[in-house]
């Protein structure tokens, strides 16, 4: 009896040891596009919509045939949020040729930045990540598309300036930064200072211990110092909590406002009609009042090949993950155009898909995107591609999108990522790219 | 079974008191030896490597410094993360810092830095005791957590909090291709380990092991517990710390404080149960259990060509990870060390049973 | 055989002992002499233990006084006391059951050990050369208890009679001038307590150790001890060589009266 | 002062709050010595049950009351926590009886795993809400004082006065049932509880379904609170400082220890947060407590160690 | 003399040590597990620790020619202390440690001792309680001061002191123990050793030198013994069987000896020495195979399947692979795959991995067992030899094993059958003479010069011996035909469920035996069974315990059917002993053999019972505790009848 375990742990290890040393390989005709996500654990409401939106594009992309003919094959693997267990994820899947990562999480995209230009991988981490990575004259194999954290601080300043009827207004106010404790959190702060110097403002700043269940002494903070506007930069259950503390502290839940990840529906619904009139920014808007989403109901969801509820379909995040995937596949149609239609690309290639990006008004009206974001073009300067966004607000059952577009201010921004991604390159030790590693 | 003991009679006390005294140990430590330092880097793939060998040695190695406070001492900790984060951190400053800090040197003062810091929160468990004292290491966990973000002269004003190193070295050989890493590592662990075993076998190791059975009668015999208890502290902190370095310089690269929450703390504490506690190898059989398993069993539907969802996957893998958790304190509480000396023990006595 | 016995190296004047309200000790005064075997007896609950615990430091009196070896004690703690040159065994036996006989034994010889740590850490030179001095020593006392045959076996594996062989060598390991022995032979049969007697009379004799010991069978106690304290519900009624305690009144009707 | 009012009230409720969960650890450790780190999930599994059922049993049954939801939710889930105490004495404690402290505790994390993944398979990993008409919005009150009046979360008192009712629920129990003394004496003496003729493995059903009980409670203020998602798992970690400064054995102890702590930490992170920088309560609740011990070892009710020899 | 250097002439033990000395002066000689480690002494040391208890012997006063006892278990410096008495010129003799003061008295008394090396103070008190009885003793010298130090008795003297005192002695008169050591000669006494005598008191063999010599050397050509044999010293060194392998073949041979730390520590010692070379009487091999076999009763089904699998193929080709015999190649992969898993790991356990050579002999050894060990790859073998012969007769040459015999006679041994059957031999190695008991002498050698050994055998006819029975103890059924007792005894004792046995029918009508019980292997047999017994006595009484032992006597009366000289000694009757016998009691010598006639006075009550048919019988019998307390057994013994089965050659008899 005693000596079964024994016995079974030894078959364990066996199996171990034997099952990881024989890798299997994507199939030929096949780009191979690993999905890490989390749907377990303490992000799970917010990792179930992307995970499925970033599926489900991927299967849209195959019921229309594939890339110019090339299926995409994707595998998910689930991180739980935890740095390691990504780490694990990434070397797993790595191997088999993976196109690029989406990491879903700032740690895991830390931990493997200085991993890709190794590896050869590109990382996309569209809307969050290193700001810095915008850089790609530093950051070879890093892809914030479509915004990082510094832009989004950017535009929610420039959108307070404007509803107090100019930057300038802004003096003398006060704004407070609620964040999750955290290098996610942390990052915008220094484009805030900088834009508080500019405009005269005062900044408090106030973090929240992960994951942000107690919030109580920092809302009492709130209350005390009475600031304009709160700016929330949360994830996962922070977001809900601090709209109830706002609620039962009764701050106005007008003057919140939250940044893209602070602004989907598991941060407001169980608050319901209490966080009405809240504020967040949207890098995409929300609904399936457009012909690609549409496209996806039918050809996936009513295919039976859903990855998850029908309802969710359409949902912010569900969306983003659609666009990180949208954005994938386009950068692998790029390289097809470049290295060969029909082929599949090897990750290096489809880096430079992702950093040769043009998708003008034309292709999105194409992708049936036409008014949902705005045209994306990176370069090997810039590897955001676009800074757009818009800001939305809940109105107790749903968010409704605000109707100006905002884009990042470059010169205030510009700077602070050279700035950065200098002293990076210095601290690495790294050359920044000549003109001609651009080019090729 | 495998054991020929006739003829293996010790005429000295040096010899009686060999680490393996018995030959056909010190055959299949070597043979292990041989396969990790030679085979392995030679059949290895990159992922084996980088994410189960790697860290397995890593946590292996955490584990062990953390064996030596629970399982040798007896004081509980649930505050191993801390002292990681602390070596991490310190090694990090030292790094920067100091130009040209070579990265063994880095290392060791990291680990000297996470001795200070394991000794001071080491003071409370000359009062406090048991589960008192688990809970009360929490403190350090939460604490360092804390510092590390909050305090920006640890981070090297990095705006995010998030810190990184690259270009490793040693002895001018660079350390940035897996196998490297992987050796760089082993080396590490097995110095440790050994020095480790040292320290277990010796006067010191018995004093803390007194401690543990029975503190008074230790006491009465002349053993002072502030000693004896902030050396296993010290001691401890600094393998941990060590673990610390490695963990974010060889195998994260670039991290911040979450790579040491207090899920890791759990993580090693159980490494050290499942191990088995007071036994060095246990913390090598614990880690092994506790970085194989949930990669196994994430892996097994899909090798056994079974489709399931991603989430189904990983709430199974919780529900057979907990429940052979349980399963095996039931079978054997003292761990997967005990396991194996029993094994072992079954095999010097084969055929009899007992 | 006539026995020489030495200066008085151990003497209590007038110690009491409270633990919140409960007196567990009342102004008792009483020496001991080097090289003698001096016997602690008295009913369960007539303050035996807490004698000995007063002795070696884990108690401390709220009154009285204590000199050893001439020397009044100050604040003392149980560590110290074996500094001094003090070993005891206890009542429930208190050996450290996760480790062998052998490293049992060894960690009485835990104060002569002078290796630092690093020293240790390497196993090399002068701590390993230690580690095997102190291992001769060990395997003489191993061997003077006889208990060859158990030397690397866990401690926890052994028959009661040999755990109590092992404490008593735990403590000779220390080399102590006096011994305290809290009940050594409790719970033993009797081949076991002769073998026992022999011991504590072999270590009195071949090392000149003083003993002072708690026992609970009276004919035990009688044969081997020079001189014999009698204590009662925590206050001395009696003390003296076996004879005259024998013939003591208030120890035949508080004690020998009452045990059957 | 009206500020420093709010915030003493704020964390008089929070730390309420804390002692509700720390209720559970205390009940379990005091009847079967087990220091359940399983508290935490036993928190969400509850939650979770309450909130799925309450979803789902009006479109099964078809009817559209929400209280009678709620009700059937709550029975439902109550019965569940009871099948999992047996089952935790059944296949887990009956198995390790008389094994070490750390042992146990970390067979308790074994169940805590597992219960989150069996927690999620059941019922989800979205997040959910408990509607049990908690209202959410402030109240203020002695306006006549201060400017302003003291803000008072009304959610907050509620689920305060809800805890002080399981305390004294508790309490009762302990005291005037016979299974309560019988639990007492388990408490006390586990030889002697079992020679008077109690069946021990009956006890710990008992002990883990109340447990059980006083999580579904919690979860439930929790779950109304945060919103029933993985994260309230971890609200159990906010507890342990309330725990070992209350005392392990202690069920007054963890009232008392959950309303210094709860108070200590708001303080400290308003008054004394900003010179380093904010976001220290989590640390400084279990600094507070660590302080508490150095005097206390046993805690502030435990029961007082001797060694003996 | 001059040429005391003796290189020439290695005829003596002293020369022989000198030599080691010289020649392999840093090869271990003696290994004792002391302290927890095997101390090693080189035969420098060795030499140089005989010197100088040899000259400290001297010194007190010791006179060639003078006795040594020297009592005590195996320990290098009592082993020494013999050597350093043949240095002297002067003759040890050995007594059996375990022994009471009483027995010890009688050789004390009988040998004149003066001088007595003993190992301890158990000795020591014995020595001290029978002094008045034994005048000439002068002075005790004891190895282990332990718990002496308050003796003071001018008489005792330590081990230690004597040696620094030798040591000085040695210095200051360099040559004289050289000088002592050329006068020996190879004809001069080196060794008494009592027998235990069946009968009588016993008689001190006085074995010269040379006989010793001569025996040791032949068995060292015979088995191509060299210097780096080890051997487990464990037996009483006052056996022959122990002189003659630890002593004279290791000082012949130049090997090793060990000596095991203490009594309990026997089996772990001998696991870690791991002999090469290995001697024990039957019973301790009995011993080991009973312990396997109740061992592995408590094993899994699977193990236990495997065991018995695999054993049954070691049956069949283990001993004709160790024989060189040709076995099929299928049988050789089975007999490989066991030695991997059983027979390798189970000679681990046993210790006996390293054997090249192992021996039996004092009594006979049971087929099967015999067959096991030689079937798992133990070249066990059986030599046939008395204290007279220095253990040293027959010997069973390597790959001619036969299961019955004794083998063939050894290099310079000369054996004969005499008329009735006795065994005569001849050669070097006889005694010189009982000790003061010319007339024995005179009685147990011949004219011609054959020592007449007492046993009763034939040769076969391969020129193998065979013995069936002491010479007299052969006797006759009151039909005439041949009743050998041993012979029957020793066909019951080879069951493992029974200990001893004693037949009688010596001049009766039939033959009856009482049996003793081996309480290890039928206690365990009654616990699986899950029978209650309270003790021996108790156990021995059970019904189904007297089925057990009926059907081994049934099995034995079949065998002796068989024989057609011993088929009419069929068992008829039998009873269990409600005590076990036991040379306390007298009812056995110290070499466990049976004492035939004390036990037929002892138990006639008995012996009637089993004659007069009647079905029980109560006894009394005074026993004496190891405690030394005296106390009585009483109980109601069962008698039961045993099957017989016609004789198979009857007809042909007829």
């Amino acid at each position: 009896m005693k000596f079964k375990p024994f016995a079974m742990a030894a078959a364990l290890a066996t199996l171990g040891t034997l099952s990881v040393a024989t890798p299997t390989l994507a199939q030929a005709q096949e780009q191979y596009v690993p999905l890490l996500v989390y749907r377990t654990g303490a992000y799970a409401p917010n990792g179930i919509p992307w995970a499925n939106g970033k599926q489900d594009y991927m299967k849209y992309v195959n019921a229309n045939g594939g890339v110019n003919g090339v299926r995409i094959a994707y595998e998910e693997c689930e991180t739980g949020y935890a740095t390691d267990r990504g780490v694990e994820c990434y070397e797993r899947l790595k191997g088999r040729g993976a196109s690029s990562f989406d990491p879903q999480s700032t740690g895991i995209t830390f931990a493997l930045t200085d991993k890709a230009p190794i590896d050869k991988v590109p990382l996309i981490t569209l809307g969050y990540g290193l700001a810095a990575s915008q850089d790609g004259g530093v950051f070879k194999w890093n892809f914030p598309l479509m915004g990082t954290y510094w832009t989004a601080a950017d535009i929610l300043i420039q959108h307070l300036g404007e509803k107090e009827g100019g930057l300038d207004k802004l003096k003398g106010k006060k704004i407070a930064l609620v964040y999750h404790d955290s290098p996610f959190g942390k990052e915008p702060i220094p484009l805030l200072q900088k834009r508080a110097e500019m405009h005269g403002f005062q900044l408090n700043l106030l973090p929240v211990t992960a994951p942000g269940v107690e919030q109580k002494a920092t809302w009492l903070q709130v209350r005390r110092d009475r600031p304009d506007y709160v700016l929330l930069w949360g994830w996962g259950v922070m977001n809900s909590t601090a709209l109830k503390e706002a609620v039962a502290t009764g701050f106005p839940r007008e003057k919140l406002y939250g940044v893209w990840w602070a602004g989907a529906e598991p941060d407001v619904k169980d608050v319901g009609a209490n966080a009405k009139g809240y504020n967040a920014l949207a890098l995409n808007p929300n609904g399936t009042g457009y012909p690609l989403i549409q496209d996806i109901l039918k050809k996936v969801h009513d295919a039976g090949q859903g990855s998850g509820p029908r309802d969710e379909v359409g949902s912010v995040l569900y969306t983003r993950g659609m666009l990180i995937s949208m954005l994938t596949v386009e950068a692998i149609r790029r390289a097809q155009e470049q290295y060969g239609k029909g082929k599949v690309m090897t990750p290096e290639q489809v880096r430079w898909g992702f950093e040769n990006l043009d998708i003008d008004e034309a292709r999105l009206q194409e992708l049936g995107l036409a008014g949902v974001v705005r045209p994306i073009k990176t370069s090997c300067d810039d590897h955001m591609g676009s800074s757009w966004a818009r800001v939305h607000q809940w109105d107790g059952s749903k968010w409704v999108m605000g109707e100006k577009w905002y884009e990042g201010d470059k010169s205030v921004i510009d700077p602070l990522v050279k700035e950065a991604a200098d002293r990076y390159a210095a601290e690495k030790r790294i050359q920044r790219r000549s003109a001609d590693d651009c080019k090729a | 079974m495998l054991y020929r003991e006739n003829g293996q009679f010790k005429t000295s006390y040096a010899a009686d008191q060999q680490i393996f005294p018995i030959l056909q140990d010190r055959w299949a430590i070597a043979l292990l030896l041989v396969v990790a330092f030679v085979v392995m880097p030679m059949v290895g793939s990159e992922y084996f490597f980088r994410a189960i060998l790697i860290p397995f040695l890593i946590l292996s190695l955490a584990a062990l410094g953390l064996n030596i406070l629970v399982g040798y001492c007896g004081q509980i900790s649930l505050g191993t993360g801390a002292f990681m984060a602390v070596g991490a951190y310190a090694a990090y400053n030292f790094m920067v810092r100091i130009d040209g800090m070579p990265l063994i040197a880095a290392m060791l003062l990291g680990g000297l830095c996470a001795t200070i810091i394991g000794v001071l929160f080491g003071i409370p468990s000359l009062r406090i005791k048991g589960l008192y004292l688990a809970v009360a290491t929490l403190a350090a966990q939460f604490f360092t957590d804390w510092a590390f973000l909050r305090i920006n002269w640890f981070t090297n004003y990095s705006t995010s909090g998030s810190v990184s190193v690259g270009n490793l070295s040693v002895f001018g050989i660079p350390i940035d291709s897996p196998v490297s890493k992987y050796l760089f590592c082993l080396v590490v662990v097995c110095v440790f380990a050994l020095l480790a075993k040292n320290l277990v076998r010796s006067a010191i190791g018995r004093q803390w092991m007194a401690i543990r059975d029975m503190d008074v009668a230790a006491a009465v015999i002349g053993i002072r517990p502030v000693y004896a208890k902030l050396t296993a502290f010290a001691v401890s902190s600094f393998i941990v710390g060590v673990a610390g370095v490695l963990w974010a310089f060889v195998y994260l690269g670039a991290w911040e404080p979450a790579a040491f929450s207090i899920d890791r703390s759990f993580q090693l504490l159980f490494m050290v149960i499942i191990g088995g506690l007071g036994s060095i190898s246990g913390a090598f059989l614990g880690a092994a259990f506790m970085v194989l398993l949930p990669i196994v069993l994430d892996q097994l539907p899909h090798w056994l060509g079974i489709p399931m969802s991603t989430a189904t996957i990983a709430h199974l893998v919780h529900i057979i990870f907990g429940a052979l958790i349980v399963f095996f304190l039931i079978v054997e509480p003292h761990g997967l060390a005990k396991l194996w000396s029993v094994g072992k023990q079954k095999l010097r006595l084969w055929p009899f049973p007992h | 055989m006539e026995r020489k016995f030495g200066e008085v190296i151990l003497d209590l004047q007038n110690i009491s002992l409270r633990f919140g309200g409960v007196k567990a000790l009342t102004d008792i005064s009483f020496n001991v002499r080097e090289h003698e075997i001096r016997a602690i007896i008295g009913p369960n609950g007539a303050g035996k233990s807490s004698m000995l615990n007063v002795i070696n430091g884990v108690y401390h009196p709220q009154e009285g006084q204590i000199l050893f070896r001439g020397q009044q004690r100050q604040k003392m703690e149980p560590h110290m006391a074996a500094t001094q040159g003090i070993a005891r065994t206890f009542q429930n036996i208190a050996l450290f059951k996760g480790m062998s006989v052998l490293d049992n034994i060894m960690t009485g010889r835990n104060l002569m050990m002078n290796s630092n740590i690093l020293q240790m850490a390497l196993y090399w030179g002068a701590a390993q050369r230690e580690e095997i001095a102190h291992r001769e020593k060990v395997e003489e006392i191993i061997d003077f208890l006889e208990i060859q045959s158990v030397r690397k076996t866990p401690v926890g594996q052994l028959p009661y009679g040999l755990q109590k062989r092992v404490e008593l060598g735990r403590a000779l390991a220390a080399e102590p001038t006096m011994l305290l022995l809290d009940e050594p032979m409790a719970g033993m049969n009797v081949e076991e307590k002769q073998d026992m007697c022999r011991f504590i009379l072999d270590v009195n004799d071949q090392f000149g150790t003083t003993i002072v010991l708690i026992e609970h069978d009276m004919g035990v106690v009688m044969d081997i001890s020079d001189r014999v304290v009698v204590l009662d519900y925590g206050k001395k009624i009696g003390d003296g060589v076996p004879e005259e305690v024998r013939n003591n009144e208030d120890v035949i009707s508080a004690y020998l009266g009452t045990s059957h | 002062m009206g500020f420093f009012l709010e915030t003493l009230f704020g964390g008089l409720m929070a730390g309420m709050l804390y002692s509700l969960i720390a209720l559970g650890f205390v009940l379990i450790y005091k009847a079967s010595g087990v220091f359940n780190f399983a508290q935490g999930a036993m928190v969400l599994f509850a939650a979770l049950a309450m909130a799925r059922f309450a979803e789902w049993f009006p479109k099964w049954f078809g009817f559209e009351s929400l209280l009678l939801a709620n009700l059937l939710a709550f029975i439902a889930a109550m019965a569940m926590m009871v099948v999992l105490a047996w089952a935790i004495e059944r296949f887990c404690l009956s198995k390790l009886v008389n094994q070490e402290g750390i042992t146990l505790l970390m067979a308790t994390l074994g169940i805590a795993y597992f219960l989150d993944g069996f927690g999620q398979t059941l019922f989800g990993s979205d997040i959910y809400s408990i509607n049990v008409g908690m209202p959410k919005d402030p109240a203020f009150i002695m306006e006549s004082v201060f400017e302003g009046g003291v803000m008072v979360s009304k959610e907050d008192l509620v689920a305060a006065v809800v805890a002080a009712l399981l305390v004294i629920v508790l309490a009762l129990f302990f005291q005037k049932t016979k299974t309560g003394r019988a639990l007492r004496a388990v408490a006390d003496d586990h030889q002697a509880a079992q020679s008077i003729g109690i069946p021990l493995n009956k006890i710990w059903v008992i002990v883990w379904s109340v447990a059980g009980f006083a999580a579904l409670i919690a979860g439930i203020i929790w779950g109304s609170k945060l919103g029933v998602q993985f994260t309230l798992s971890l609200v159990a970690l906010k507890a342990l400082p309330v725990v070992i400064l209350g005392g392990l054995t202690s069920v007054p102890g963890a009232i008392i220890g959950g309303l210094i702590i709860g108070v200590g930490e708001k303080l400290s992170e308003i008054y004394i947060g900003p010179y380093f920088g904010g976001g220290i309560e989590i640390w400084f609740a279990y600094v507070l407590a660590l302080g508490f011990l150095l005097v206390r070892p046993q805690g502030l009710f435990g029961e007082k160690i001797i060694d003996r020899v | 003399m001059s040429d005391t250097s003796g290189q020439s002439a290695l005829d003596t033990f002293p020369r022989l040590l000198m030599h080691h000395a010289r020649v392999r002066p840093g090869r271990p000689a003696m290994r004792e597990k002391e302290y927890g480690i095997w101390q090693t002494y080189t035969w420098a040391e060795v030499a140089e620790s005989v010197r100088a208890i040899a000259c400290g012997l001297a010194q007190l006063g010791f006179r060639r020619g003078d006795r040594l006892a020297i009592i005590g278990d195996n320990r290098p410096r009592l082993y020494c202390s013999v050597a350093a008495c043949q240095c002297l010129g002067g003759i040890p003799v050995m007594l059996y440690q375990d022994a009471v003061a009483q027995e010890m008295a009688y050789v004390l008394q009988d040998a004149e001792i003066r001088f007595a090396v003993v190992e301890d103070q158990e000795q020591v008190d014995k020595m001290l309680e029978i002094h008045p009885e034994v005048p000439f003793l002068e002075h005790v010298i004891y190895d282990d001061p332990r718990g002496l130090r308050q003796y003071t008795e001018s008489m005792l003297m330590a081990l230690d002191a004597l040696q620094d005192m030798g040591r000085a002695h040695d210095e200051s008169q360099r040559g004289f123990l050289d000088a002592e050591i050329g006068k020996g000669a190879s004809d001069d006494v080196s060794v008494m050793l009592y027998t235990s005598g069946t009968t009588g008191k016993p008689k001190g063999v006085c074995q010269t030198h040379g006989a010793f010599i001569s025996a040791a050397r032949g068995a060292v050509e015979f088995d191509h013994l060299t210097e780096k044999e080890d051997i487990l010293s464990y037996l009483p060194m006052a056996w022959v069987g122990d002189h003659l392998f630890s002593f004279a073949q290791a000082i012949v041979a130049g090997f090793t000896i060990n000596c095991p730390e203490s009594g309990e520590t026997v089996m772990t010692d001998l696991r870690e020495i791991g002999p090469t070379y290995y001697f024990a009487p039957p019973r301790v091999f009995e011993g080991l195979l009973t312990q396997v076999m109740i061992r592995m009763e408590d094993a899994g089904a699977f193990k236990r399947k495997l065991f018995h699998h695999f054993m049954e193929v070691a049956r069949r080709c283990g001993a004709d692979l160790l024989d060189g015999k040709p076995v099929s190649f299928g049988d050789r992969v089975q007999y490989a795959l066991g030695n991997l898993l059983i027979y390798g790991p189970l000679k681990n356990v046993l210790g006996m991995s390293r054997i090249r050579v192992a021996y039996t002999a004092g009594a006979a050894i049971g087929p099967d067992l015999f067959r096991f060990y030689r079937s798992i790859g133990i070249n066990l073998k059986q030599l046939y030899g008395q204290t007279e012969t220095c253990a040293y007769v027959c010997l069973q040459p390597d790959g001619q094993i036969k299961l019955d015999s004794v083998g063939k006679p050894a290099p310079y041994v000369e054996v004969k059958l005499a008329d009735n059957g006795e065994i005569l031999v001849k050669g070097p190695m006889l005694l010189k003479a009982y000790y003061k008991r010319p007339d024995a002498t005179a009685e147990s050698i011949n004219a011609d010069g054959y020592f007449m050994t007492g046993d009763a055998g034939f040769f076969d006819e391969d020129g193998h011996l065979k013995i069936i029975d002491r010479a007299k103890d052969v006797g006759k059924l009151t039909d005439g035909s041949m009743f050998a007792p041993n012979y029957i005894e020793n066909k019951l004792k080879f069951f493992q469920h029974i200990k001893e046995a004693v037949a009688f029918g010596n001049a009766r009508d039939m033959v009856t035996a009482f049996i003793n019980i081996d309480l290890e292997a039928v206690g365990n047999w009654a616990e699986r069974r899950g029978m209650p017994y309270s003790g021996y006595t108790d156990l021995a009484q059970l019904p189904a315990v007297y089925e057990l032992i009926r059907d081994c006597v049934e099995k034995v009366n079949a065998e002796l059917a068989a024989d057609p000289m011993m088929s009419a000694s069929q068992i008829r009757r039998f009873l269990v002993l409600h005590k076990e016998l036991d040379a306390d009691d007298g009812e056995l010598t110290r070499t466990r053999k049976v004492r035939r006639n004390f036990i037929s006075e002892r138990y006639a009550v008995l012996i009637d019972a089993l004659y007069e048919g009647r079905k029980e019988q109560y006894i009394e019998t005074p026993v004496k505790y190891e405690d030394g307390r005296e106390g009585k057994i009483a109980a109601t013994l069962r008698i039961e009848e045993v099957k017989t089965f016609a004789p198979r050659g009857e007809r042909q008899a007829a």
